[in-house]
């Protein structure tokens, strides 16, 4: 790595401010413990759901779009880190450069294509599916009585 | 600057990968197998990252992308599999999966 | 070409027998016999081998191939397909056909073979195809390859259609043979690497190799590797472990060609590779293997006359004399080499024909329990005829090949081992005792069952005629065999353990011996 | 004084100066709040209501420092710290102007983009912690949203990387010397910009704590000082995308000679606060998977296409 | 920095990486498993066909180079990879899972393991080992609802990135000592001597437990028989045997380059190869599941392998060669039949896997007995089979470089090894006493081609090995030129 690239640069007021952040958010809690009332009511211990009396456990399991969500993002942002490596260099690496993050590109976009057709991009309620789940069940009714 | 020692740089990166690998070995969620794997993985980086500030290389730095991009594509299919674990056996402790194992000639 | 013709006609007849299921019979019959006039014809041109000069001291040198074929095989190694005969060699190739065409008879009537028949038939060709490569092989690489290839359809022969023990007894005789086999193979490497690494042409044809020196440590760990095969294959004493479960568990044409056939491939090994290869090593082994010998011919009478099933009987009288050959090979004499070769083919013939005999009356009777046997000259007067004549020839009575055999082996170790050759006739004694036993148990005495329509069928008749007019031929004939393979003789001749006998001092036993000169 | 004191002085005085700029934008938007939609807004206390700022602060001060006993409480602690210092600890790459900022890094922009994406820690965790159906959806809600919105935020920063061959934000704010990028980059700006909303979740795009949906979602069960550093966050948060706007598209602290550097960076950042507080008044709330869809099916293509059309552009110009 | 003329010598791969990006797209277009299986036939065709130059030692930006070696172990495992497609689409046929992926992760598999014989760089092994890996923790996963599938996904996920893990890290160390992260640059490193340092000596042992680890040698073995049984057959045969080979190719690049080796590595591999030979054996002995079998088996066969790997020498990678050539043959062949007589159940597939349930296979599908039976010889090292003349040429190459131990532990495992080989054998033609009913595959045509392909290769090479042996020489003798 050429001596040119690295600034010659202060690292000490990055972690000062660091410090500096670090004390304020400490200090915010702690003021606020110390200063903050206490009171204690019949329902000052319970969970808040609009008032409406809490019913089973918090620990839901919620659909799974959201881990897909997660994969796609762990795909997505870490394929990107080849684009900023790109992205900096781009005058370096000219056109040969640029033919592989287009193929980059391209493949990132044909996953992303497929994901689309399967479905995983539509984040609510399908109402194609609900529908055809709905008559279906209505005809085993039928068939059933 | 103040130059150390290159076995000394190597021991940090050599810590968290025992730490990994300990906490492979030990621990039987696999989420958390999954995070010790990672732990250890990026120890493997950080020991590229040394050689490419010794000798003054790019060559580590790519490494390490590759290195992260890879373990990110290993914890993406890691989760996807763990959630059908854990769909099938309520649990993701590793102890729990016994299906396969030897099965010897009785008498 | 003839060569590989020879080779080929039973493979493809193999493949054809298994496509063609319903006529595999026949198919087999044809490809057998086809072979078996071809060999014939080729071994009849030569009648008399002229003894040939030996020229030179090399061992080689009194080689004279009747016919020889060299193609490229796997050139990169140095092994090549290179097949010759000689008088020996062909001598064996005849008697493999000439049993397996028997072995093919026989089982016309088998039950047993009447499931898979197709299948049946091509094990039973390819194995003839295999003993005949192992007869023909000049290329160290090519003798092992059959040599090994010789296991499987034996090894599918027992497991699919022998008796009950079959899964046992073929697996035990799979593993010891080929495990010894491996030792032989890595001797063969071993002698390959040196030979190259001396000559600089890396190569495994058996002339080639012949010319090797070795040091004395190294030609005996050699000798050892492939003393190892045969011993087990022949099987001599203390490797014949698998010998009892997988003969009696063999079907009839299976334990044909395995204790006829198969095991004199271990005592040609020998004979044609183990000692010229290492003559000195086999100098130093020759003692020690007497006594393995000596000691196969008795325990293997003692084992024989235990036995209280007819097939284990039978089968460890064949390891009894497997003694014979294997202390007429360690005599290193020009006489007992002469034995061996005519105890290989008579022992084979009369093997056969106690197998076979053993066979048909494990058809009739579902069993080979000796207990359950008796007075059956009743119903198989013919049956018990044809049995008499191979008890005679096994307890080597005059006049049939085994006597002339034993006796020239017996004379031939005479000359350098003294106590040890006496003590090997005392098995010729045994031998008649325990060989009685097969006739008085099964033919004599009362029968213990009555059996109807249970002698000879015509074909059965064939081929027990065919059989003891061979045994028969060789107790008249030998010198025909004799001259047949005197260059081998000539050959082994050299690595002799030395003594002050010339060939006059034994010229009285041919004239002895010889009835038609 | 030497040079060294000088800094950290300096460095004292950006992050107080932050934290007042925050605090002022509960009433600056609560204000412009009421201009926009015709309302009166806070006009009791001090002039103009100008001390309601002072007001809040003690206010929020003093209320209970309530921990849920059914919440993991370390967490629970920890969660709402993690995003306001993540949001501070990002200001410390920004050049207000040559002479002023924490530090000058070479690699400001990926540091943001580290800082940033610590904030859907904050989410999930407050989410998780608070041990609350309404929190757990709320967090789990924010976090994804946050993420995915993560994705092309990155990728619409590069175009500008593309341009000033830098990372150093102060070397991107010295490129726009001939022209400021928000005009070569216009579809980058209104990615990173509809980005921005969504990182900060302000309204239209503040479906995690949706109260009519979610009851504030992951901040249900939070109160006091802890709430309030949730809401500083928020208000940091705006600020920060404000500058980054500014540095990043519009020409930093460059501007005609008459004004200093620091009041041009200052007029731009606010405008684009403005411009924040306007469009939480202005505009309606999307639903969830309308919003996920936007970023996955329009933002990320465009993205990528921006990228690609701005690399070709420079190579074949040689700019 | 771009030299095209360089481009052709990538085709292989180029072609692979760009079937299966369009593979995916075909599927976004449209689900047809058809197609899908026929595409990807196709795109294997192609890529073979682009290996027809051979490119005598062309470096490619340091990152590949391609050689003889490399050219003949791609060609190899793109037709591998060829049956082992023939055999999925039966064996996905009925299965009610979407299965059109399959192909797709089967052919960046395949990226992985043709650019990873290649490869010639650490960056680009890492790589590649690991679009292999992450593809077959997917495949191995595949039919998602069977339990044990994904059992044996999770298991190879955990073994398989641990390895790499370890991997990585040895050559990072490596990196370190040498500065160089390019086998050809460490080979020229060699010749001056490397120092061996302590943390050199950690990272040549971190490297070689985790190519252990990925070829399944002894003390790193225990994933495999999971592995394999849980598989769905196909995938089974994939991880016998391309993973292997690629990984194996790696190993020797790296050794052959870091200079003749060193009496201390070598006596590590000795006792790996040891180990691996008599354990893996020792444990195939009482199993009763076949692919469990066949895993303790491939452990073994690996063994025999490191034994030529040992030997070293143009002999020793001319065995190596062979012998992964017939041990291919042999796999592909036991699972190909094992996913042929699966049937579908429920959940996914259901296959054959008690031995019991090969009883008397002979008496109902005669060839495919017959075929598994000269697999089982194959594997065995019987004469008349491929198998026999690959161990030969092991064994030579041993005797050759006069490891005696190693070849007489070779020669007592095989025989080990021959009574399991046997016992399938005779359970295959023996008689059932209730006869087992074998189901009726659909398309059995191409898998049946496929079947006898590999009887006729497989008695080919066993019978008349000279030209493969020749071909082998011929590729291989270009790495030193």
């Amino acid at each position: 790595m050429s001596d040119s690239f690295v600034h010659d640069i202060h690292l000490w007021p990055l972690l000062l401010y660091s410090a500096l952040v670090l004390l304020t958010a400490v200090g915010m809690l702690l003021l606020s413990h110390f200063l903050g009332q206490r009171h204690e009511e019949p329902a000052t211990d319970e969970t808040y759901e609009s008032g409406i009396p809490v019913t089973g456990s918090a620990r839901l399991l919620f659909p799974i779009h959201f881990y897909i969500v997660a994969m796609f993002f762990v795909v997505f942002d870490l394929e990107a880190v080849f684009i900023v490596a790109w992205a900096i260099s781009l005058r370096q690496v000219g056109w040969a450069g640029y033919a592989g993050v287009l193929i980059f590109i391209f493949i990132l976009v044909a996953v992303l294509i497929y994901e689309w057709r399967q479905g995983a991009l539509d984040f609510g309620p399908n109402s194609k599916k609900i529908l055809k789940a709905y008559y279906r069940r209505i005809q085993q009714k039928r068939k059933s009585s | 600057m103040i130059s150390v020692p290159v076995s000394v740089q190597l021991l940090l990166p050599s810590v968290l990968f025992l730490i990994g690998l300990l906490g492979v070995l030990i621990r039987r969620n696999v989420i958390f197998m999954l995070m010790a794997m990672e732990i250890m993985l990026n120890a493997a980086g950080l020991v590229f990252i040394i050689g490419s500030s010794l000798w003054k290389q790019a060559d580590g730095q790519v490494m390490v992308i590759f290195i992260l991009a890879m373990a990110a594509a290993e914890v993406a299919v890691g989760l996807a599999l763990i959630l059908q674990v854990f769909q099938m056996h309520k649990t993701v402790d590793v102890d729990q999966l016994q299906e396969l194992k030897d099965e010897r000639e009785r008498g | 070409m003839i060569l590989v013709w020879l080779l080929l006609i039973p493979l493809i007849g193999g493949v054809m027998a298994w496509m063609f299921s319903g006529l595999s019979r026949w198919i087999a019959t044809l490809a057998v016999l086809i072979d078996l006039v071809l060999a014939l014809q080729l071994w009849l041109s030569h009648p008399s081998m002229p003894i040939q000069p030996v020229q030179g001291t090399a061992i080689g040198a009194g080689l004279a191939w009747i016919a020889e074929v060299q193609y490229r095989w796997i050139p990169l190694l140095g092994a090549s397909l290179h097949l010759a005969v000689d008088g020996f060699s062909l001598l064996m190739i005849v008697l493999t056909l000439f049993i397996g065409l028997l072995c093919v008879w026989m089982s016309w009537h088998d039950p047993v073979s009447r499931e898979k028949t197709g299948f049946y038939h091509f094990h039973l060709l390819w194995l003839i195809a295999g003993m005949v490569g192992v007869f023909m092989a000049m290329d160290l690489l090519l003798f092992y390859f059959f040599w090994e290839l010789m296991l499987i359809p034996m090894f599918f022969l027992i497991s699919i259609w022998g008796g009950a023990q079959r899964k046992k007894a073929s697996l035990k005789f799979f593993l010891f043979t080929q495990f010894s086999g491996l030792f032989m193979l890595i001797a063969i490497l071993a002698l390959y690497v040196l030979h190259g690494r001396q000559t600089g042409l890396y190569s495994f044809d058996y002339t080639e190799l012949l010319g090797t020196t070795l040091s004395r440590e190294v030609a005996g760990w050699l000798l050892a590797g492939f003393l190892l095969a045969f011993l087990v294959k022949l099987p001599a004493f203390p490797f014949h472990s698998w010998l009892p479960d997988t003969y009696t568990q063999s079907p009839t044409g299976g334990v044909a060609l395995l204790a006829g056939v198969m095991s004199k491939t271990a005592a040609y090994g020998m004979l044609r590779f183990a000692l010229p290869l290492f003559p000195e090593a086999a100098r130093m082994f020759a003692p020690a293997m007497v006594i393995l010998g000596v000691a196969g011919i008795l325990y293997g009478a003692k084992l024989a006359y235990a036995q209280s099933d007819l097939k284990r009987l039978i089968a460890f009288s064949s390891f009894s004399h497997m003694g014979f050959i294997l202390l007429g090979i360690f005599s290193m004499q020009e006489l007992a080499y002469q034995g061996v070769i005519i105890e290989m083919v008579a022992h084979a013939i009369s093997i056969t024909g106690l197998f076979f005999v053993a066979g048909m009356l494990q058809v009739r009777l579902q069993h080979t329990q000796l207990d359950a046997m008796g007075g059956f000259w009743e119903y198989m007067p013919r049956m018990g005829g044809v049995a008499m004549v191979f008890v005679m020839a096994s307890l080597g009575l005059p006049g049939l090949g085994n006597f002339v055999a034993e006796f020239l082996i017996l004379a031939g170790a005479f000359q350098v081992h003294v106590v040890w050759t006496v003590l090997a006739s005392l098995g010729l004694i045994a031998s008649m005792i325990y060989s009685l036993v097969i006739l008085q148990r099964v033919f004599h005495g009362k029968s213990k069952q009555t059996l109807t329509h249970a002698d000879l069928k015509p074909l059965e008749g064939l081929v027990m005629a065919c059989l003891v007019a061979a045994i028969v031929w060789i107790g008249f004939f030998p010198q025909r065999i004799v001259r047949s393979v005197q260059p081998v003789v000539q050959q082994l001749k050299q690595i002799a353990v030395k003594q002050n006998n010339s060939a006059a001092d034994y010229e009285w036993v041919w004239n002895d011996l010889t009835l038609f000169k | 004084m030497s040079e060294t004191w000088i800094h950290i002085i300096m460095v004292v005085l950006i992050l107080l100066v932050l934290l007042t700029i925050a605090a002022g934008l509960i009433y600056v938007e609560r204000r412009m709040l009421a201009v926009w939609q015709d309302r009166y807004g806070p006009n009791r206390t001090g002039p103009f209501g100008l001390l309601q700022v002072l007001a809040d602060m003690v206010k929020i001060f003093f209320k209970e420092d309530w921990i849920p006993p059914f919440a993991d409480k370390k967490v629970f602690v920890i969660a709402p710290t993690i995003v306001m210092m993540a949001v501070l600890m990002s200001f410390a790459v920004i050049p207000f102007t040559p002479g002023i900022g924490v530090v000058d890094l070479n690699i400001g922009v990926l540091f943001f983009l580290a800082m940033s994406s610590m904030g859907a820690y904050s989410v999930v965790l407050a989410g998780w912690a608070s041990n609350n159906k309404y929190s757990l959806l709320g967090g789990i809600r924010g976090s994804a949203q946050m993420i995915s919105y993560e994705v092309f935020m990155g990728l619409s920063l590069m175009g500008v990387v593309i341009l000033a061959g830098s990372f150093n934000l102060r070397d991107i704010v010295e490129a726009q010397r001939k022209i400021w990028f928000f005009i070569p980059q216009i579809v980058g700006f209104v990615i990173f910009f509809l980005a921005g909303l969504a990182e900060t979740h302000r309204l239209p795009f503040d479906i995690p704590e949706a109260e009519s949906e979610l009851i504030a979602g992951y901040h249900s069960e939070y109160s006091g000082m802890k709430f309030g550093m949730f809401f500083v966050g928020e208000y940091l948060g705006i600020t920060l995308i404000s500058a980054l706007v500014t540095t990043l598209y519009f020409g930093g602290w460059l501007g005609p000679h008459f004004l200093p550097p620091i009041v041009w960076f200052l007029i731009k950042m606010f405008a684009f606060i403005l411009l924040f507080i306007l469009i939480r008044a202005t505009l309606p709330r999307p639903r969830y998977d309308q919003l996920m869809s936007l970023g996955w099916k329009v933002l990320l293509p465009l993205a990528l296409l921006n990228l690609l059309v701005t690399g070709a552009v420079v190579l074949y110009w040689h700019l | 920095m771009w030299h095209q003329h360089l481009l052709p010598a990538l085709f292989p791969q180029i072609i692979l990486a760009a079937a299966s990006v369009l593979c995916l797209l075909l599927i976004a277009w449209k689900r047809n498993h058809a197609v899908v299986h026929l595409f990807t036939l196709l795109s294997l065709i192609l890529a073979l066909a682009s290996l027809g130059k051979i490119y005598d030692a062309t470096a490619v930006d340091g990152l590949f180079v391609i050689d003889g070696l490399g050219v003949f172990v791609e060609g190899v495992i793109l037709i591998a990879v060829f049956f082992i497609t023939i055999f999925s689409y039966p064996y996905f046929f009925q299965s009610q899972i979407e299965k059109e992926e399959y192909y797709v992760l089967l052919l960046l598999a395949t990226l992985g393991a043709t650019s990873m014989v290649i490869s010639n760089h650490f960056v680009s092994f890492f790589l590649s080992l690991e679009i292999l890996s992450v593809s077959l923790y997917t495949l191995i996963a595949y039919p998602k609802k069977m339990s044990a599938s994904v059992e044996a996904g999770v298991k190879y996920l955990i073994l398989a990135a641990v390895s790499s893990a370890v991997l990585v890290f040895g050559l990072g160390l490596i990196y370190v000592q040498t500065g160089q992260m390019s086998l050809a640059e460490l080979g020229k490193l060699a010749t001056g001597g490397i120092g061996a340092n302590i943390w050199m000596i950690v990272g040549l042992g971190l490297v070689i437990a985790g190519l252990g680890f990925k070829l399944a040698l002894v003390p790193f073995h225990l994933w495999t028989p999971d592995v394999y049984a849980g598989a769905p057959a196909p995938t089974s045969a994939f991880v016998a045997t391309i993973s292997k080979g690629s990984v194996f190719v790696f190993l020797w690049r790296l050794f052959s380059s870091v200079g003749t080796m060193s009496h201390a590595v070598q006596l590590i591999f000795v006792v790996i190869a040891i180990a691996s030979m008599l354990i893996g054996n020792w444990l195939a002995l009482l199993q009763q599941n076949l692919k469990r079998l066949l895993a303790y088996s491939s452990i073994a066969n690996l063994g025999y392998l490191i034994v030529a790997f040992v030997a070293s020498g143009e002999t020793g990678l001319h065995a190596a060669m062979f012998f992964l050539v017939a041990y291919f043959i042999c796999m592909l062949g036991a699972f190909g039949i094992i996913s042929f007589l699966s049937e579908p159940a429920e959940s996914g597939q259901q296959e054959r896997l008690s031995l019991s349930s090969y009883t008397g296979l002979f008496w109902q599908k005669p060839g495919l007995a017959v075929l598994l039976a000269l697999i089982m010889l194959s594997l065995a090292g019987i004469p008349l089979t491929a198998g026999f003349i690959g161990k030969f040429y092991v064994l030579l190459s041993g005797v050759y470089s006069t490891q005696w131990l190693l070849v007489i532990v070779l020669i007592l495992s095989s025989v080990i090894g021959l009574f399991y080989y046997l016992r399938v054998v005779i359970q295959l033609f023996s008689r059932p006493e209730t006869p087992v009913s074998y189901p009726a595959s659909p398309y059995a045509v191409s898998t049946g081609l496929a079947f006898l392909v590999l009887f006729i290769l497989l008695i080919w090479f066993g019978v008349a090995p000279g030209h493969l042996m020749d071909q082998i020489s011929q590729m291989v003798h270009m790495i030193k030129g």
